[in-house]
């Protein structure tokens, strides 16, 4: 008998240790894992480094955490964005540092990470700020940095439905980094809005297989980021 | 951006009309935010594109109704569109190969500027205090078949934007391949900017003395 | 309005040219395009390289491709199996050069091909045979060997259904290579039991988005190779 | 193969037997081709694992009755099997990165030659004229967290499999943790083989006797 599910947001960020690298998923509020990323505030940890594409609007999920002074250094693609004030400070105020990396970069770094390939070479950035003092590397003729594969303690991720082996499905456009996090963090958390028995999933359209996923909690109706920002509620 | 007052050249909307004529059926592009959206809207009759957002949507439609939308089908924008029949969501590292690997034909981008051989600027002015924010420009320009610029052809103060190196931090190199102005269509060649066409009412002599760098005429 | 359908076998390959790259999908006779393979013979060409996992069975699909001495080398983890005879004779004659590729990295090298990666680091192979006079880097304590993107002119794939946007479905374990060779060849061909209109399919089921796809052409009863070889059938 | 007649030790099923033994509850497991697909049938009571191969299936379940199979739903040594619930079926890039990545808690591979430091051989004689096929071996061991070995201790014709260092070409260096014999469970300790647990009737001796480097007896 095999049973992801944990029964609180709570219980599912309890072992987060201070210190610990946590990738979170989302692009903007699209896959954003607020309910989780609130019970992180909750559970006190601090000095975190996140991976997140973004840094989050307003002053709830991501933003909020960022807020309380939970969060020591960022490594995203797109730290501005409508209704984000909370990371600019932080930034200028050299609380918070900045790793900045191209997107599609990121994104195969988590890739990477999660597969098992310690570093790979890229054409994205080169002859750029972000390739300086990068390992450059001319292959058929073309230059290419070298980058590395990234990791994570842990990964909170918004999935639409799982089943209690951990296999996730999502939500349109909701997906974007939810699947390689995933595999990339060595206790992947999941919040989805259904949890259904084993084998109640296709298994030809699981996104995420249950290997990657070490725990998945059911939160039936997630808010979404831009709906509490617009209601000016701010957390915790 | 500003409202053109200009009466000669293009105005924001003939600008991108006049890229989408450059487009063929079936081409899988990528529209970046600002005016390459709009290139959308000007699609000739009888051709489809189909419209990749890098957040995971390969056949992206446009915006819904008021209401109609879902907070989690959005663009890179972050705004809320739709999905055409024949889409396909994907994760970010899937997205990213599709640019990356060659797969888009092509990419539409904005520009601060874009130096004579083909250099582009579009990320950041380089500002000791501003936040840096890079998203997915520079792999729009890393992989992708073709890249077109569309952008006004100065600054709203009158500086060139079209320049014989660029001052502000690269987001590639001898990336771009045309440029689509509100005064004319130039290409990126071996030999620098060469006009394409004149936008109506422009001379080449005013398009000369607004770019940065030696121009050439039609031929 | 976007059509990628082709309306027969011979003419979803009739433009493959001596000396081409192929990619070939399935593992044994999961996943391997038959038909295509067969319309591959039928059109004459030679010289070919072919990617593949295995290297057929009997002497019909890709065994028969390479008993009528069209393929002079194969990229390949596994080029022995059950009922494999022509193979190991073309290799014995020096016929057919063969390039032995442990299978995740061979997978790993189509994946990195479609995705613009040109070469990356892994663990496998290290201090083996296979790993000798490879670029070797020690990251993090740990050694791991450089191996390069493989890229194809064709790949030749079988799926279970598609739309007419080139949006790919499969069938269980015969998904295998085909969704990673689609990614890493100029032309990708695949075959399938039935095509719909586009906005038939789930956009959230596709597994091979139709920008990697070329063409598609509907073979409603594909043959099965195991099938084929215990009827004692040889093509052509 | 051939069947044991040795009246001491284990069988082959016994071997299996033993072996599932120490898998706990809920592992991610691979097993190769032979004698390792043997543990699946001996798994404990009350434990499920969920069983990986590498060609794209995720919660591999028996072989169908006959008639009942699909051609392409396989396991790695191309036989038909069926999908447990709560599989998942992928394609080979992701199949890979669980095994690379490190998320398969277990690989359980046969042997050619196990050396004391952990090097397996298990993919090729090295013969000049064999046909060399090496499938996924290499990654099985490069990225899974636990290795296990199951063989019989001595080749047909009695030579030791468990020896100093490997003639035969590696499979990887220094990558099993644990041997599953007729003879004995062996553990590969930084100090060389450890015995952990002799089969029904084996004496230390008759083991060391067998075993062609340095062997410690159980603590």
């Amino acid at each position: 008998m095999i049973d992801k599910r944990v029964s609180s947001a709570a219980e599912a960020v309890a072992d987060v240790r201070d210190g610990a690298t946590v990738m979170i998923g989302g692009f903007g509020e699209a896959g954003s894992p607020v309910e989780l990323i609130h019970a992180l505030i909750d559970q006190g940890v601090r000095g975190l480094t996140v991976i997140s594409n973004n840094t989050g609007s307003g002053e709830v999920g991501l933003a909020a955490l960022l807020k309380e002074k939970r969060v020591s250094k960022v490594i995203c693609s797109f730290p501005r964005t409508a209704n984000s004030t909370v990371f600019p400070e932080l930034y200028r105020s050299g609380f918070t540092e900045l790793e900045l990396v191209p997107q599609g970069t990121l994104a195969e770094r988590i890739r990477a990470g999660g597969a098992g390939i310690p570093a790979f070479f890229t054409p994205t950035g080169v002859g750029t700020p972000l390739g300086e003092g990068k390992e450059l590397r001319t292959i058929d003729g073309r230059e290419y940095l070298l980058e590395y594969g990234l990791h994570a303690d842990f990964a909170l991720i918004k999935g639409r439905a799982a089943d209690t082996h951990g296999n996730v499905l999502y939500n349109k456009t909701a997906r974007n980094f939810g699947p390689i996090m995933a595999m990339a963090a060595k206790t992947s958390v999941v919040q989805v809005e259904h949890i259904v028995a084993a084998g109640e999933l296709d298994p030809e359209t699981i996104v995420t297989p249950g290997i990657f996923v070490s725990r998945v909690i059911e939160i039936a109706k997630p808010a979404h980021e831009s709906e509490l920002v617009a209601a000016g509620v701010t957390y915790p | 951006m500003t409202t053109e007052a200009s009466t000669i050249g293009w105005t924001r909307d003939e600008m991108a009309q006049r890229l989408a004529l450059d487009i063929a059926n079936g081409l899988y592009v990528n529209l970046g935010i600002g005016i390459p959206e709009l290139v959308a809207k000007h699609v000739p009759e009888g051709r489809t594109l189909i419209y990749h957002t890098e957040n995971g949507l390969l056949g992206m439609g446009p915006s819904p109704r008021d209401g109609d939308g879902d907070p989690e089908l959005i663009n890179a924008g972050k705004r809320q569109v739709s999905a055409n029949p024949g889409a396909a969501y994907f994760h970010h590292a899937d997205s990213f190969s599709m640019i990356r690997g060659g797969h888009l034909d092509l990419s539409v981008l904005g520009a601060l500027q874009v130096a004579q051989n083909g250099d582009l600027a579009n990320w950041s002015t380089g500002e000791p205090d501003a936040i840096p924010a890079v998203g997915g420009a520079m792999d729009l320009v890393a992989g992708v078949k073709m890249v077109y610029v569309i952008t006004q052809h100065t600054t709203k103060t009158g500086e060139p934007k079209l320049v014989e190196s660029c001052t502000y931090p690269l987001t590639g190199r001898g990336v771009v391949d045309r440029i689509y102005t509100d005064l004319a269509v130039i290409d990126v060649t071996p030999d620098g900017f060469q006009v394409v066409e004149l936008g109506p009412g422009v001379e080449f002599e005013t398009v000369k003395a607004q770019t940065g760098a030696p121009l050439r005429p039609a031929p």
